[in-house]
């Protein structure tokens, strides 16, 4: 509505709602029109951002996922979740998240999906003040110190950090340089590879890269300058294809190990395939797309015919902790903003269907304490439903687990 | 008043002007007439600074202004019209000769912003000549239009009329009677002679209406490629053979 | 001095795509006085088209369908957007070309999808040795098109009269149409001719690493290269892209060491810093026509 | 033969400025068309080159004929490839362009005759020969003016729309001016020619219009219209004494004349 | 006299702003609808509405150096962006991660925004003497993209890309408009806060406008040439357009992110830029009313498109599958503008007077 007044909180029709974003109505797909409905709001960006290619099949895997949920009983057998009627588009600009969050905060109990960093950070304060529960779609280590925030798997700084004492142990590093965008993305990473060099007496260097696969000249000549045994890359696909590629043909022989958002198994097809090949790696806070646990069976199974996407892989992941949470509230008998968030405080463990260890769900304790810290690395496999596949399964570094986080981690690079 | 002294133009390959002097006396009414670029709306453009000319002084009310940015010899009070119309095309008469009082504004854009004092009594007095402007050169009915929709001489009429709310002590007409019928142009004659009979103002007038300038002014200069060929009464101009073999042409039909 | 040399030659690889994609701007501009904001879009176009045919008919007749299809696109644009907006103010054209270019973009993300779309050049990142100087062949092949299409260009304006209207209707529509010349016309052929360009340019774009949704952006590096070369200048943005290009991969291989006070990554608006230092010496560019300006 | 029949133009919907104009330029002849600032004329030459819509205006009604086909709906190009060629109003020359680019562009419609066209323009005008590679925004107002002339004869014209050719220009050149038009209609280009200087059109026309507000008031071969008592009065400024009265005596008369029809 | 409210009786009756009863009716009624509308609209459309109200001020400001003077600038979203963090380093918290100095009067971070990026505007202003046209309007694109530079490399200040910093703290004589406060909520306070704000900004506008400045600009724009001949100093007043045109984006800027309470420097990039020409283009060039219509059509257009295809249920609002609703928003936006160009090109403000017109000629068409 645009009007004020009018039934206060929530959809005022037919039975008083029991908070913002739970009706007694069924869900407007529902499955059993005997339950109530809750209502979780995702922003994303689905059309002209940077990171819509990588949006599109999260949203798309956290649809699936919910439909499953609702199939099995839905929420403590009394609620479904729909997270279909209230999706908004940010362009991954942070007004245009927050007017969008606006337009729907009221009608949500939480949200099931807040992608990007800059463009929460616009919202968080009110996330905070209204006490509404979001999953976010980004790994930065600034969502350790969120309490409304439910963050999957490790961030981008332990991730570096475990590859940098990967590269050092597998391929013998001695020379790490980052290669990375400015930001929560790059700079929590290259923070994360400065610490673990540090810890590891690595000679480290850093070189921030801007994004635009023509923008790399820069990068690809301090790698080539500076003959780094390993780089540690934190871009987009085709940026990373230029940067392997390029340095490569320039003669370049060390290692690469990129994060999640680095590959695209489309790069196979790419001039800079063979390079690839030859030296890439892959970390990544979770298994990939085509790996065999009940999490990523029922995932593949709830999607049928789609194009592999480790979108998809991430997007199904992050929606373990708010089924958690939203189960855990039911319980309770608490249901409301309150409650969840409640709930949340009070978990400890998760039950990602295999997808992630269960203490990777921890959000009762301190950040320091509750910070995932387990990682894995894939290996360019042209086999793999994505491309990758498991080359060394969850592991922690000597870094990362002596690591003390107390402030998220791009402050400090 | 104003005396040019030996003045030379040249642009890249043409000189425009080779060597013209002349003075203006008070209250004078001195014509410039020459064949089409001969020189003379370059020399207008020297005495008011659009051009820089490469010899030569342009003295007026005693100081040298050659070469001076043109805003600066407005404000020593030295008005012109142009050959082909240059009004502010989006402006309405009444805030073209608005404008033509600029230089007599002494408030500052933080006054114009609130609009209230000094900003506002400015306005208003000068709001009060602008409105004897149009009484005297009869705009009455065009007040309120955008001057690119009226006709082409009123347009040159409300060009006289922004020169003369700048209250100049030179005017200089450019054309003024170009492209008029003749009810317009004894119209423009009207004004002309007045601004000299009421106002006194000096002024230097470039036509191609013998005509009209024949009649009106005191003195004539005429230019050929730059350079003056004659210079007096209209009488000795006008019967000067360099002038009429150069500009004039064949007696034919001047009836 | 061997790594200066490869520098300013890959600066000159890059800057032919600038070249590429300026001579678009710079004949719209000569035909319309407008600088048309869809350059992007209609170079995303080209490179997804050939990405999408060059699998089915090979790399070349790829290009050249694509261009044939980017330009009638661009007709059709002209048509229905433009064509109405004939003697209007060139800024409201403008920001008409900024919502075709929005719009098209939209529509042309659906085709690139979520994966890095490959044009399947021939050229890859393969590199000769040109007196031991280490040259990408799909350096040489942008150098070589802009050379080609400059000369193609210059020969239409030189040989034809529709260069010459082309500008008449740029200054005065008024003036050109009574001279009989179709301004509807002149501006269709300038904008097919722009599409086809941005076609061939988005093509190059995508050579080596490929196309997302994001390729775009690299269109407005464009913008630099034709005020540096002179806006209504074919030679000038031809100069103004290489030397774009050259700026931009010597500040990229020696801005760290020499001015690290500027930043990283001061490479993506050297362009600018370029155009900036030009503009002050030579207000119309390089090459670039002075209006005229008298009383 | 080009004949406008009853023709209403309207400026922005809303601005009815010709109200019912009918005109006749017989084919080999030279028509003037006399009339205040104002009057309509040049709607009335736009109205018939098509370049109306460039000014908001569009005709409401009445139409415009070339050797009896309609072409008030034709777009300006097909106008000019039909014969019909403007000098407009204030030059327009193309100023960033030079001389000759000027006179190429005025030959866009017979890309076959330009180079014999060319001589024949630089024949007519010499200055325009020596300016050939100058920039014509730089050329002084009347040089511009015989540029225009020049440009709308490159397209080999069978009726030359002049709009105030010598407007501006010293009298010897309005002489030339008017012998060149006089020489390019014996050459067989018929003439419409709007002109403020009375004196000088219906010294070459055969036939004079004048047009007041919008309408034709008045309508005879030339040599009458010199006889005429009111265009005596108020075009040629021949008092009814036929003797030339003196700028100096303007502030002691006013003429003021309506025309009624 | 009563019977013919037209009649002026002295030029400052005729000079006034509101010179009709007609005028002074609107303007009445339209402030009484905008002062209402708090108490009737939803927070999440107040909250937009205050967006669009701090939007008008800068586009109103862009007219002041694009409509009136002439020099089209692409460059305003460098302004905006000083604005933005004049104000949010001075309102700032001392002890934060990026600058902040700790004053959260508006009344010293808003004058102070603005005269730091009118400050910017001087520096550029030379440029401008020199350039004409398109050569202006790219070269103030490549301030955009200078400032983009900095803001992302310059992270203590701005905190930087993909992080971004808090925005200034709208507080007076000690009341925080970004809280519940003595005037409603939170939206409803900034609500009216930006609404009493655009008034002041619209009228200092409007008197500029028509005065000596106003004109001498139209001069600028209209013939430069003749404009200097009749006294105006081009490089002063094409300097004092950009300063002018510069602090009103400066405040707009320090405003705009109070609403959202936080920014990046990632937006004060190329799109912003152009935004504001829309705004000025499709509101009208050189009104201050068509300036501020042009601002609350963009500002409002995406949540309009967002609204439309509920209306067409037969595009997908499934995000897999094109088109899908979000495509079709995008797309909607931009053809919105290009159908509204085309279809009336002065803009609102011409829609307007065509209206007016219209039924002031009513019956008679001519
Ligand atoms: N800015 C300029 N650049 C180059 N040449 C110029 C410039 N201004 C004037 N000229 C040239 O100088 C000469 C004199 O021009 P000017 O305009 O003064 O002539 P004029 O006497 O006013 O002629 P007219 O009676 O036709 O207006 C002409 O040949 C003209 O082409
Ligand atoms: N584009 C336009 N929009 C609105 N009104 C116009 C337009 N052009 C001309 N007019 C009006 O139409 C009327 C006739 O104008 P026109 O130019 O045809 O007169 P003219 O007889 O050629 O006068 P002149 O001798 O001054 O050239 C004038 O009152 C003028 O104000
Ligand atoms: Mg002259
Ligand atoms: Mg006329």
């Amino acid at each position: 509505g645009v009007f004020r007044g009018g039934g206060g909180e929530g959809e005022g029709k037919g039975g008083a709602p029991a908070a913002p974003g739970v009706t007694k109505e069924p869900c407007p797909q529902a499955v059993d029109k005997a339950k109530g409905c809750i209502y979780l709001g995702t922003i994303s960006d689905l059309t002209s951002g940077p990171f819509a290619a990588l949006a599109v099949p999260i949203t798309d895997a956290q649809k699936a996922f919910w439909k499953r949920v609702n199939a099995a009983g839905g929420i403590g057998g009394k609620y479904e979740v729909d997270v279909q009627t209230y999706v908004r588009d940010n362009k991954y600009n942070p007004e245009v998240h927050n007017q969008v969050y606006q337009e729907i905060k009221g009608k949500v109990l939480g949200l099931a999906q807040t992608l990007g960093s800059p463009t929460t950070a616009a919202i968080i304060a009110d996330l905070r003040a209204q006490r509404i529960v979001s999953a976010p779609a980004s790994w930065t280590s600034a969502w350790e110190f969120e309490d409304v925030i439910i963050e999957t798997g490790s961030n981008y700084c332990v991730e570096a950090m475990n590859s940098v004492d990967y590269a050092a142990e597998a391929h013998k590093a001695r020379k790490v340089m980052a290669v990375h965008y400015a930001g929560d993305y790059g700079a929590d990473a290259a923070a994360g590879a400065k610490a673990a060099a540090e810890a590891g007496k690595l000679e480290f260097s850093a070189v921030e890269t801007p994004s635009g696969a023509t923008e790399q000249g820069r990068a690809i000549d301090e790698i080539v300058k500076g003959k780094p045994d390993v780089v540690i890359l934190t871009t987009g696909p085709a940026d990373a294809a230029a940067v392997i590629g390029q340095s490569a043909a320039r003669g370049f022989r060390g290692r690469f190990i990129g994060t999640g958002p680095t590959w695209n198994p489309a790069l196979l097809k790419s001039p800079a395939a063979p390079a690839i090949k030859a030296l890439y790696e892959q970390s990544a806070p979770g298994l990939p797309y085509g790996a065999d646990t009940p999490g990523h069976r029922a995932m593949r199974q709830a999607l049928g015919n789609v194009t592999p996407n480790d979108g998809y892989t991430s997007g199904w992941a992050w929606a373990y902790p708010m089924k958690a949470a939203l189960e855990k509230m039911v319980a309770g008998g608490n249901v409301g903003r309150a409650g969840l968030l409640a709930a949340v405080k009070s978990l400890t463990t998760v039950d990602y269907e295999g997808m992630l260890p269960p203490e990777a769900g921890n959000f009762a304790a301190d950040p320091n304490t509750a910070v995932f810290r387990q990682t894995l690395i894939n290996k360019v496999d042209e086999k793999a439903p994505t491309g990758v596949s498991v080359a060394r399964d969850f592991f922690t570094g000597p870094t990362a687990r002596a690591y003390r986080l107390d402030g998220p981690c791009f402050n400090k690079l | 008043m104003l005396a040019v002294e030996d003045v030379h133009l040249r642009f890249d390959g043409v000189t425009a002007i080779d060597g013209v002097s002349f003075e203006v006396g008070p209250a004078e009414l001195f014509a410039v007439i020459g064949p089409n670029g001969a020189g003379k709306t370059s020399v207008f453009n020297v005495i008011s600074g659009v051009y820089r000319p490469q010899r030569g002084r342009v003295r007026f009310l005693g100081e040298d202004i050659a070469g001076r940015r043109p805003h600066r010899i407005a404000a020593m009070g030295l008005a012109r019209t142009f050959q082909n119309v240059e009004l502010f095309h989006n402006l309405t008469v009444l805030d073209n000769l608005m404008l033509g009082r600029h230089c007599h504004f002494r408030y500052g854009a933080l006054a114009a912003l609130a609009w209230l004092g000094r900003a506002r009594r400015e306005e208003l007095a000068a709001r009060a000549r602008a409105e004897d402007i149009v009484d005297f050169l009869e705009l009455e009915a065009w007040r309120r239009h955008p001057v690119r929709l009226l006709p082409y001489g009123i347009q040159k009429r409300v060009e006289l009329g922004r020169a003369l709310a700048m209250e100049p002590r030179l005017l200089l007409l450019d054309e003024p009677v170009a492209g008029m019928n003749l009810e317009e142009t004894e119209d423009m004659a009207r004004f002309v002679l007045d601004v000299r009979d009421e106002l006194g103002v000096p002024m230097v007038l470039v036509d191609h209406d013998m005509g009209l300038v024949m009649d009106l002014a005191d003195r004539v200069l005429a230019l050929d490629f730059g350079r003056p060929v004659a210079c007096g009464t209209p009488e000795r101009v006008q019967g000067d053979p360099e002038v009429i073999r150069a500009y004039l042409g064949g007696e034919e039909d001047r009836s | 001095m061997k790594g200066l040399l490869e520098s300013l030659v890959r600066g000159l690889g890059n800057g032919s795509v600038y070249a590429l994609l300026a001579l678009g701007f710079v004949i719209i501009y000569k035909a319309t006085r407008v600088i048309s904001f869809a350059q992007p879009a209609f170079m995303i176009c080209g490179a997804v088209a050939v990405s999408h045919l060059a699998g089915v008919t090979g790399f070349y007749a790829a290009v050249l369908i694509s261009v044939a299809g980017v330009a009638a696109l661009a007709l059709a644009v002209e048509r229905a957007a433009i064509r109405p907006m004939v003697g209007r103010p060139v800024f409201v054209v403008a920001i008409i070309t900024l919502g075709v270019d929005v719009v098209l973009r939209v529509i042309v993300n659906g085709f690139i999808g979520r994966d890095v779309r490959q044009v399947g050049d021939p050229w890859g990142f393969r590199t000769v040795h040109l007196a031991g100087i280490g040259v990408q062949q799909r350096h040489l092949a942008m150098l070589a098109a802009a050379v080609v299409v400059l000369l193609a260009v210059f020969a239409f304006f030189r040989h034809t009269r529709y260069g010459l209207a082309m500008r008449a209707a740029a200054y005065d529509q008024e003036a050109a149409l009574a001279q009989g010349v179709s301004v509807g016309m002149v501006f269709a052929l300038s904008w097919a001719l722009a599409g086809g360009l941005a076609a061939i340019a988005g093509t190059f774009v995508g050579t080596g690493q490929g196309v997302d949704q994001l390729t775009w952006i690299i269109a407005l590096k464009a913008l630099p290269a034709i005020i540096l070369g002179g806006l209504d200048s074919l030679g000038g943005a031809v100069a103004g892209g290489l030397a774009v290009g050259v700026a931009e991969s010597l500040v990229q291989a020696y801005q760290q060491q020499l001015a690290p006070w500027l930043g990283q990554n001061f490479a993506v608006v050297s362009p600018y810093v370029v155009m900036l230092v030009v503009l002050l010496v030579r207000p119309y560019g390089l090459f670039g026509t002075r209006e005229v300006e008298r009383v | 033969m080009l004949a406008v029949r009853n023709l209403e133009v309207v400026y922005d919907d809303v601005m009815l400025v010709l109200r019912g104009v009918s005109l006749d330029v017989p084919a080999g002849s030279v028509v003037a068309l006399l009339g205040a600032n104002g009057a309509g004329k040049t709607t009335l030459l736009r109205a018939i080159s098509g370049l109306l819509g460039v000014h908001d205006g569009e005709v409401t009604k009445g139409e415009v004929t070339i050797d009896g086909e309609p072409v008030h709906a034709l777009r300006p190009a097909a106008i000019v490839r039909r014969g019909v060629s403007q000098v407009m109003e204030g030059r327009r020359v193309l100023a960033e362009l030079t001389v000759e680019e000027n006179l190429r562009v005025g030959g866009h419609t017979r890309p076959r005759e330009i180079a014999a066209n060319l001589e024949r323009v630089f024949a007519l005008f010499p200055v325009l020969a020596e300016r050939r590679h100058g920039v014509a925004g730089y050329l002084s107002g009347g040089e511009q003016q015989m540029l225009a002339l020049g440009r709308a004869l490159m397209a080999s014209p069978r009726y030359l729309l002049l709009d105030e050719p010598s407007l501006g220009l010293a009298p010897a050149l309005v002489r030339r001016i008017r012998d060149l038009i006089a020489e390019i209609n014996r050459q067989g280009v018929t003439v419409l020619l709007v002109e403020q200087n009375a004196r000088m059109a219906l010294s070459i026309a055969s036939h004079g219009y004048v047009l007041e507000t919008g309408r034709v008031v008045m309508d005879k071969p030339a040599g009458e219209l010199l006889r005429d008592e009111d265009i005596r009065e108020f075009y040629l400024g021949l008092g009814a004494e036929g003797a030339d009265r003196s700028f100096r005596d303007v502030k002691h008369y006013k003429r003021r004349k309506r025309w009624l029809s | 006299m009563r019977r013919r409210p037209l009649l002026h009786t002295s030029y400052g009756q005729d000079m006034a702003l509101l010179d009709t009863p007609a005028k002074r009716r609107w303007t009445l009624a339209l402030l009484a609808v905008a002062l209402l509308l708090p108490y009737v609209l939803v927070d999440e459309m107040l909250s937009l509405l205050a967006t669009a109200y701090v939007a008008a001020i800068g586009a109103v400001g862009l007219n002041i150096v694009t409509g009136y003077a002439g020099q089209v600038s692409l460059g305003h979203a460098f302004f905006l962006a000083i604005g933005a963090y004049t104000a949010a380093a001075i309102s700032g918290d001392p002890d934060g991660r990026v600058i902040g100095l700790g004053v959260t009067s508006m009344l010293v971070w808003l004058p102070a925004a603005g005269l730091a990026a009118a400050l910017a505007g001087l520096l550029v202003a030379p440029l401008a003497v020199r350039l004409r046209g398109l050569y202006l309007a790219v070269v103030t694109l490549g301030l955009v993209f200078l400032g983009e530079h900095v803001f992302k490399e310059w992270d203590h200040l701005t905190g930087g890309p993909g992080v971004g910093r808090p925005a200034a703290v709208p507080e007076l004589f000690g009341v925080r408009f970004d809280q519940a406060g003595p005037l409603g909520s939170r939206e409803q306070q900034l609500y009216l806060l930006m609404l009493v704000l655009l008034a002041v900004f619209a009228l200092g506008a409007r008197n500029l406008a028509r005065s000596r400045v106003g004109r001498a600009f139209a001069a600028v724009r209209d013939r430069d040439i003749a404009a200097a001949v009749m006294g105006v100093d081009l490089a002063r007043y094409k300097a004092l357009a950009f300063a002018i045109s510069s602090f009103y984006a400066g405040c707009a800027g320090a405003l705009l992110y109070t609403v959202a309470g936080f920014f990046d420097p990632g937006s004060f990039n190329l799109l912003l830029s152009v935004q504001f020409i829309a705004m000025v283009l499709i509101g009208g060039v050189a009104t201050v009313s068509g300036a501020i219509a042009g601002a609350l059509f963009i500002t409002l257009l995406p949540r309009l498109t967002r609204e439309l295809p509920a209306l067409a249920p037969f595009i997908s609002g499934d995000i897999t599958r094109t088109p899908n609703v979000f495509q079709v928003e995008t797309v909607l936006y931009g053809l919105l503008i290009i159908v509204f160009l085309v279809f009336e090109p002065r803009g609102l403000f011409g829609i307007w007077v065509r209206i007016r017109n219209y039924w002031k000629s009513w019956p008679f068409s001519y």
